[in-house]
């Protein structure tokens, strides 16, 4: 392992491949909870943490479970498994101890369940660091920070995002661009901006 | 709501991609080509119609503190036996389609369906429910991967469309133009709707 | 014709009836509240109406007609003080409420209050505010050079009244002649000093002149009196003078008139009271077709929509505009460009302060300053898209008002 | 009958500015570089320049028809937009280039968002990101050189100019080659003359007056500086943007950008080089799309700068003004909101 | 080894175990007290957050109906109907909600009033109140900028082209946003099924009110008297209906010199003399349009386009011979 | 307590029969999705190696890792006669890892290569699979396509004949090298350097004998792999040739990987 590398996942997962812009993955959040960035940045928290544990949790799954039994095949099974467990098992916790930022986040927290971004992370990780030969404690450590980077780049767009929302629901938009569709506009025209990031040599 | 207006209303009225902003995620990734979309639509409306069978099957057994997960295990299950079945006969499609096809589990589009219809109907409506909206899905697919292949790329299901002077608009393969491709359709609809809503006031007022 | 609303806060209350027989400075109105003055007659005669007349705040208001009987006598009532230089600060405040003076700058905040600060605020300085407000208007300017000394026993009389030990006269620097006036009339012993200061709209807008004179900055919020400072009109000083030295309520003021279509722009010591249009004649009438009749100055003034409104306490002048110098272009959407940020006196960014106001975001607008506008116009004035800024911040803080007014149930 | 006075809200007079005169002026602080570019490349700059300006015309005014609101081509928004895109394509390319980037410049980077003052990032950049993803080549090889001199100001040997035109692109590569641990010393030794030769008086001064390879109107800082002082003189645009701008890119580019260690870069060469002129005063100052508050004006400024180099440095790109211009575009909203000036007296917020 | 079969099935269900029981034992070690009757009531609620009810939104309404256990507010926009079934959830009894519709008391155009003023300022009557008051002559009025139209998040309202401010009975819940709006307070909320109005608010006398406004209520007092129902009187210079006597006779539109009365009613139903009739008079003399023509101990005629159905020779014939005729007698041209 | 059991049975047992059903089909599916993989890949070795299908391989695994995998290549033999080696390279693509198969005669060039695996972007990055064919739609629809069955995708065929230090991506026609597809320079890339890499290692191995790499596993190597890995994957795709000259920018920056 080296630190080079590491942060060439990292300014990868945010910028280069950022999974809204670039990847397509978890775009259901991004268009719902992106209309102020208060509660933006609260839902980005929420999935940087569950990204995290969830890459976590499933590198175990995958390289003490699936593997050694030979059952790979069951990894989407087995990983939304956990994924699903573990959301709920936050919101329980985020409703306890913080009512506020429960609300904020309203219906979405339970569907970081249904965030392909989350799964996503997951499979992605084990095609990108686990069934390579790279040594245990290398695939875990890559593992856990492409998680935590993947969602720290999700956040940068939502969060970026709904403070352009912000400014666009102060007029303008014709009525039939209003809400999604704009929200679309948007998107693809930061993920043009962001092809500005591409070919980054790190 | 007969039985004809529930199978169609996936189509335009409550299409999942272009009127309720559902299954974004494989809409936007696979429909580069209308090749990819014509598969992951026909995997999705597969997984669709399983789980929506099997969920209302079972919608009276499913105590409802767990039914989200249990509806992701049916739903997971359909999704790997997809991916299971691809590999061993479409190994090409299945190739393209990349994480996509384990990534159907969380199509919003499913558990949407399931949640919001097939844990409320009976089996027969539950199963048109899911072949409508899966039509839908890949109607709104195989509409987002024609444009993006023939503008992106001058080619449709692999042949060209124009002459060998067309110079492809490269950006509409890549993530923005799939966006605001996605976008403008959207606002499209969003007019038609109008239009419509506005005529049938029209109507109703003279 | 004098209207019952002449100061801020509450309008003072009829105290005479159709048919009575008033003389000059007899009180007609009672004020209404502690925020708010008396009203005298400005002439002798008999009130010929109660009822309600075009206002030139804005909209009707009750007033009383007076008709005049040309005699001009004078009310009882009216002598002068014997030993000024003996009155206590209360005494002085007394008077101030009895004349009915308000601020003649054009707010008409009343005096009285002004001079009353609370025993927590201490007043070291009394600023004499001669850095005339707007652009056009030179009422102070006359009064500065007319009567300075007048000027400056009346401010003196401030002082004591709040206490102050040191009075500064501001003068925007492009008056040299009045600052002349001013220092020559300085006696010795008075701990009075006159500064220039840059000429700069709005320059003459309170919280900025005491950051100009005194480097200190009123708190969002404050008041003058948050940081020990009186900010106190030329003409107030004046005023304040006649009611102690002379006896006089305040029961008339000096007013500009002016603007292109006016044959001979002139300053007017004006009964308060006067219809405008008796005014117009005496500066010679009006050469072309007004588009606009503003009272006070072109940056904040208020535009009327007939000459048949009286001459109020803080009416400070009239301008004219003639129909080709009205502004009548519709917006065009905001470019964005920064410009009303950039002018903002009060350092707000009334670009977002508008948009929120809009979509009637008022919360967000309060937090971001809203309340704190001084609407000096300085904003709309550089908008080269032609927002209407400042009607957009009158409109919302009336909503921001309704709002914390509305009870919650 | 005489007619009412009109009654409005204070003040009642106003400054005789107004969105037109801005546009216009902008127009004609770019009128230099177009004649210059002209000078330059020959007519088809023109050629280009007009195609671009009519085709963002009449899609702006199409579209306003088609949304049913007043036609309102006429304040000169489109005009600077198609002008500033005729500027940011290369010379050489065919003529449907700029049309198409001015199409999509003005219907999805403008009127999607309700036209003028509300779409979030520069239509122009846009559009010529757009061209850039769009059509890579014909927008990074259609180099025409300036008149009577060579693509890249220089004559060079032995290294592949026809395609890597600007002087920036050669920078870049030959950069490439130096730390490249693979190159022959031979190799090495060439590429630093090459090296020598840009950072050379008559190179800067070939890329001061714009006899340079590079996009129609980017090349001479010359004349766009000209046009831009006269911007300044009118107060249309503040001097925070820009100066924020190429300050960070100068810090930057001498700490890191040089090929033998740190502070070895050439700033002069970067600021000159790859439009960032044309970048820093016409585009990151675009009223719409940049910040309004004073300090969000220098944050924006250095983000543009640091982006920038960063994506020269290590990016795909070789010059990264308008990439890096468009992703401060999207934070601008945010740090418009986190830079609101201190209000006058305003207190320590309490909690 | 074992199979995959049988790894598969162990491990999968394992884990299913494994987390089911966790989430079990967490959704108890987390439960959170939240009262399902707040999420009920919030189903049945129209959604719309206008406020109408006084309570931030219609979760605060919902909370509030569940602290208090009972009804706290009326509910305009859900009318009757929400606040049966809120008080179904509740365990209360819903009190009868009248529905209500906002009535504009003012009908003036451009074209038919005077302006004293030309207005330049943002399209919003309480910020043209702030610069200048009404630009209208009359200051009684209504402004005609709008603001009523703003507010309504129902888009019940609507100006023509004149000016004239019209509320969709259809749309209209009768929240009472544009009522609380207006600034000079010409919007009211009356019952439902009233249909005549009076459409004016001036409280001039007759002459100053008509040298302003050519539809505005010019105090002659006609409609008071012939009121037959009393529902009419004079408020200072002005009439006003007692919405509690009215019975949308129409009579007061009808006679109306200044067609300051609006009646809406579309279609009424139309007097038709029977057999019976036996001349007798009594009917010609009450009605207020003279509808009614014939010769004494002849059976009497109505003219067809004047009645306007008020029903008032029903109760004074005395040979009960008079009968009411479907709600499409005539239409009444708006 | 009842209910905790019911919620936890009914997952329980849901899960219970789904992967009852699951492992049934994965069953059914498992051989023909393996043995098409051998097939493909046999397949795909003997096209690369231009050799005939009798030809006989004999596998090596060595010591080296390279992006992240052992390398492995095989030795073909045609009636005992050496016919060249083959082996599979990975290059991180824009959107997938693209597998190769290269084929190589003794002499060191390449016979031929094969992509077996890609998932790059369809009309972009997977144009390294493009035939170039002149057909229209309009021409297939009115069944006046010409038949191109066995033409090799033009980009591939470009490696024929290269020895190592030829394999260098290239913008233009005009430069010596594999010219890469248009707005796909991180495609283009990926495997022109993995199979540069590889070859060179294949090379030393079996020229000088040795195996280069004592240190395989470690952390070094491990680390050496994944940087050629992250340049690719740091890099967009139709951007890097935007740049008209970032051809070189995978080894610009890195080391070589194996020593």
């Amino acid at each position: 392992m080296d630190l080079g590398q590491l942060f060439a996942i990292i300014i990868g997962a945010i910028f280069v491949s950022n999974f809204v812009l670039a990847r397509f993955l978890g775009l259901c959040p991004f268009v719902g909870v992106s209309k102020d960035p208060a509660s933006a940045l609260g839902m980005g928290m929420a999935v940087i943490f569950v990204m995290t544990i969830a890459s976590l949790v499933t590198w175990f799954v995958y390289v003490f479970v699936l593997e050694p039994l030979g059952i790979t095949y069951l990894r989407t099974i087995a990983f939304i498994l956990v994924i699903a467990t573990l959301v709920q098992f936050v919101e329980m916790v985020i409703e306890k101890t913080s009512p506020a930022l429960h609300r904020s986040l309203g219906i979405y927290l339970p569907l970081i369940t249904t965030n392909c971004a989350v799964l996503g992370v997951a499979v992605v990780n084990v095609d990108d660091f686990i069934i390579t030969d790279l040594p245990n404690t290398v695939s875990f450590i890559y593992t856990v920070v492409h998680g935590l980077a993947a969602g720290v780049g999700f956040t940068l767009a939502l969060v970026l995002m709904a403070s352009i929302r912000q400014r666009l629901q102060l007029g303008g938009v014709p009525k039939s661009m209003q809400g999604i569709p704009i929200t679309f506009i948007v998107a693809g025209l930061m993920a043009i901006a962001f092809l500005g990031f591409s070919g980054l040599k790190i | 709501m007969s039985v004809m207006k529930e199978f169609t209303k996936g189509f335009y009225k409550e299409n999942p991609v272009f009127r309720l902003a559902l299954g974004l995620c494989p809409a936007l990734a696979v429909s580069t080509s209308v090749e990819n979309a014509l598969g992951m639509g026909a995997a999705a409306t597969f997984v669709l119609i399983g789980s929506n069978m099997v969920i209302s099957i079972l919608r009276k057994f499913i105590p409802a503190k767990v039914r989200i997960p249990c509806f992701i295990v049916i739903i997971a299950s359909f999704v790997t036996i997809v991916e299971l079945m691809m590999g061993a006969y479409l190994p090409e499609l299945s190739k393209s389609l990349g994480i996509f096809i384990p990534l159907i589990v969380v199509n919003c589009v499913i558990l949407g369906r399931a949640e919001a219809y097939a844990s409320k109907h009976g089996i027969f409506l539950s199963v048109l429910d899911g072949i409508g909206m899966g039509l839908g899905f890949t109607f709104a697919l195989v509409l987002l991967g024609a444009i993006r292949e023939i503008l992106g790329d001058g080619k449709l299901m692999g042949y060209m469309v124009f002459g060998p002077g067309f110079q492809p608009v490269l950006l509409m393969i890549l993530a923005p133009g799939a966006f605001i491709t996605l976008g403008l359709l959207m606002g499209y609809f969003n007019t038609l709707d109008d239009r419509r809503k506005r005529k049938l006031e029209k109507d109703a007022s003279s | 014709m004098i209207p019952l609303r002449q100061s801020l806060g509450a309008p003072a209350e009829a105290c005479v009836t159709v048919g009575d027989d008033v003389k000059v400075g007899q009180r007609i109105g009672e004020p209404g509240g502690f925020v708010s003055v008396p009203v005298h007659a400005s002439i002798s005669g008999k009130v010929a109406a109660v009822g309600r007349f075009p206002h030139p705040g804005g909209g009707e208001d009750t007033a009383i007609v007076i008709e005049g009987d040309g005699l001009d006598e004078w009310h009882e009532s009216i002598k002068p003080h014997d030993d000024v230089g003996s009155l206590t600060a209360d005494e002085i405040r007394k008077i101030t409420l009895d004349a009915g003076i308000a601020g003649l700058g054009g707010a008409a905040f009343p005096t009285h209050v002004k001079l009353s600060p609370p025993e927590s605020k201490p007043i070291d300085t009394v600023i004499l505010n001669g850095a005339e407000c707007e652009p056009w208007l030179t009422a102070d300017h006359r009064l500065m050079l007319e009567r300075p000394g007048d000027v400056l026993r009346g401010m003196k009389l401030l002082m004591k009244a709040v206490g102050a030990d040191r009075g500064i006269v501001g003068v925007e620097s492009n008056k040299p002649d009045a600052v002349a006036a001013l220092r020559a009339a300085i006696h010795d012993g008075a701990n009075i000093t006159v500064t220039a200061v840059q000429v700069k709209y709005p320059q003459g807008a309170e919280k900025q002149l005491i950051d100009a004179l005194l480097r200190r900055q009123v708190p969002s919020g404050g008041l003058p009196m948050d940081v020990g400072v009186v900010v106190q009109n030329i003409g107030t000083a004046y005023a304040v003078y006649e009611a102690c030295y002379l006896g006089r309520p305040l029961m008339r003021r000096i007013l500009t008139l002016t603007g292109s279509p006016v044959a001979r722009p002139s300053n007017f010591m004006a009964r308060i009271g006067t219809l405008l249009s008796s005014l117009i004649e005496q500066a010679g009438g009006l050469k072309t077709d007004i588009g606009k009749m503003i009272s006070g100055g072109p940056m904040m003034g208020i535009a009327q929509f007939t000459t048949d409104v009286p001459v109020v306490k803080g009416m400070s002048g009239i301008l004219f505009l003639a129909r080709g110098e009205v502004n009548e272009r519709q917006p065009d959407p905001c470019l964005r460009c920064g410009a009303c940020v950039h002018v903002c006196p009060m350092k707000l960014v009334p670009v977002m302060l508008e948009k929120l106001v809009i979509h009637e975001r008022i919360e967000q607008a309060v937090e971001i300053g809203l309340n704190d506008c001084i609407e000096c116009g300085s904003c709309s004035y550089v908008c080269p898209s032609k927002r209407r800024l400042i009607h957009y911040f009158k409109y919302g803080k009336l909503l921001a008002a309704q709002k914390s007014a509305a009870p919650t149930k | 009958m005489q007619e009412h006075l009109v009654v409005s809200a204070s003040p009642h007079i106003r400054d005789d500015v107004s969105v037109r005169k801005v546009m216009y002026s902008v127009v004609i602080a770019m009128v230099p570089a177009i004649v210059g570019s002209i000078y330059f490349y020959g007519q088809r700059a023109l050629f280009l320049t007009l195609l671009s300006c009519a085709a963002a015309v009449l899609t702006e005014a199409v579209i306003q028809k088609l949304r049913g609101v007043p036609v309102a081509v006429t304040d000169g928004s489109a005009l600077v937009t198609g002008i500033l895109l005729a500027f940011n394509i290369p010379p050489g390319v065919p003529w449907w280039i700029p049309v198409v980037g001015s199409i999509f410049a003005i219907a999805i980077g403008k009127q999607v968002f309700g036209g003028l003052g509300y779409n979030p990032l520069n239509p122009a950049l846009l559009g010529r990101a757009f061209l850039l993803a769009s059509w890579p080549v014909h927008m990074t090889t259609m180099w025409l050189p300036g008149r009577g001199g060579t693509l890249s100001g220089l004559s060079l040997s032995g290294i592949d100019v026809v395609t890597q035109a600007t002087p920036l692109a050669i920078m870049n590569s030959v950069s490439a080659v130096i730390s490249d641990p693979a190159s022959t010393t031979h190799q090495i030794v060439q590429a630093r003359e090459v090296l020598a030769h840009l950072g050379s008086s008559d190179a800067i001064a070939n890329l001061f007056i714009g006899n340079v390879g590079g996009c129609i109107g980017e090349t001479s800082a010359l004349l766009l500086l000209i046009g831009a002082a006269y911007l300044m003189f009118k107060h249309y645009i503040s001097w925070r943007v820009p100066a924020a701008y190429i300050m960070t890119v100068a810090v930057l580019i001498s700490i890191f950008g040089g090929t033998s260690g740190l502070f070895t870069g050439n700033a002069l060469f970067h600021i000159l080089s790859g439009g960032l002129i044309l970048g820093a005063f016409f585009m990151a100052t675009d009223m719409v799309t940049s910040p309004v508050t004073p300090r969000g004006m220098l944050v924006f400024g250095v983000g543009c700068g640091i982006l920038t180099t960063v994506i020269r440095l290590i990016g795909g790109y070789p010059e990264g003004v308008s990439y890096s211009i468009l992703l401060m575009n999207i934070a601008t909203p945010l740090i418009d909101g986190r830079t609101l000036p201190k209000k006058f007296g305003e207190v320590k917020p309490s909690g | 080894m074992l199979s995959v079969v049988a790894t598969s099935v162990l491990t999968l269900s394992g884990m299913a175990a494994l987390f089911g029981a966790i989430l079990a034992v967490a959704s108890k070690a987390f439960a959170v007290h939240r009262d399902p009757k707040v999420l009920e009531i919030l189903e049945v609620l129209p959604g719309v957050n206008c406020g109408a009810c006084g309570f931030p939104g219609c979760q605060g309404y919902a909370e509030a109906a569940v602290a208090a256990g009972e009804i706290p507010a009326a509910c305009p926009p859900g009318g009757s109907d929400a606040a049966e079934k809120v008080a179904g959830i509740l365990g209360t009894e819903a009190g009868e909600i009248l529905p209500v519709i906002a009535v504009v008391h003012c009908s003036a155009g451009f074209s038919n009033s005077v302006q004293r003023l030309k207005y330049d300022g943002i399209e919003d009557c309480r910020a043209a109140m702030l610069v200048s008051g009404s630009p209208r002559a009359c200051i009684f009025g209504c402004l005609s900028l709008g603001t009523c139209k703003t507010v309504c998040p129902f888009n019940a309202v609507e100006l023509d082209d004149e000016g004239v401010v019209h509320i969709s009975r259809e749309r209209c819940t009768g929240c009472g946003k544009c009522v609380e709006a207006c600034p000079v307070n010409i919007i009211e909320l009356v019952p439902m099924d009233m249909r005549v109005h009076i459409r004016c608010s001036n409280h001039d006398k007759g002459k100053a009110a008509k040298a302003v406004c050519e539809v505005s209520c010019i105090a002659c007092q006609l409609c008071v008297k012939k009121c037959p129902y009393d529902a009419i009187h004079m408020d200072n210079n002005l009439a006003v209906i007692d919405y509690s006597k009215c019975t949308n006779c129409g009579i007061c539109a009808a006679i109306c010199p200044t067609k300051a009365i609006i009646d809406e009613v579309k279609a009424r139903p139309r007097a038709i003399i029977g057999r019976g009739c036996d001349g007798n008079g009594k009917c010609k003399e009450v009605c207020p349009v003279k509808a009614i023509e014939g010769e004494p101990g002849e059976r009497h005629e109505i003219i067809g386009d004047k009645c306007i159905g008020c029903g008032v020779c029903l109760s004074v014939c005395p040979t009960k011979s008079i009968s009411m005729v479907g709600a499409l007698g005539h239409q009444k041209g708006r | 307590m009842g209910n905790f059991f019911k919620l936890v049975g009914t997952l329980t047992i849901i899960a219970l029969v789904a992967s009852y059903g699951l492992s049934v089909v994965y069953n059914a599916t498992h051989g023909i999705t393996e043995e098409y993989k051998r097939q493909e890949e046999a397949a795909a070795r003997i096209e690369a190696l231009a050799c005939s299908p009798d030809a006989t391989f004999e596998q090596t695994t060595t010591e080296c890792v390279l992006a992240g995998r052992r390398f492995e290549y095989f030795t073909a033999y045609n009636d005992e006669k050496l016919v060249g080696y083959s082996f599979k390279a990975y290059g991180k693509g824009y959107s997938s890892t693209i597998e190769t198969i290269v084929g190589v005669d003794p002499s060191g060039t390449i016979r031929g290569i094969k992509i077996t695996d890609q998932r790059e972007t369809p009309g972009l990055g997977a144009k390294i699979l493009e035939v170039a064919s002149l057909n229209t739609l309009w021409a297939v629809l009115s069944g006046n396509a010409k038949d191109e069955t066995g033409v090799r995708p033009w980009f591939q065929v470009q490696f024929d004949g290269r020895v190592p230090h030829e394999l260098v991506v290239v913008k233009s026609q005009a430069a010596e090298g594999i010219l890469a597809i248009t707005g796909a320079t991180i495609s283009s890339d990926a495997v022109t350097n993995s199979v540069r890499r590889g070859l060179e290692l294949v090379l030393s191995i079996v020229e000088r004998g040795d195996a280069p790499c004592e240190s395989a596993g470690g952390t070094a190597v491990a680390g050496d792999a994944a940087a050629g890995d992250a340049a690719g994957d740091a890099a967009g795709d139709a951007a890097g040739d935007a740049a008209g000259d970032a051809a070189e920018d995978d080894n610009a920056g890195s080391p070589e990987v194996v020593r």
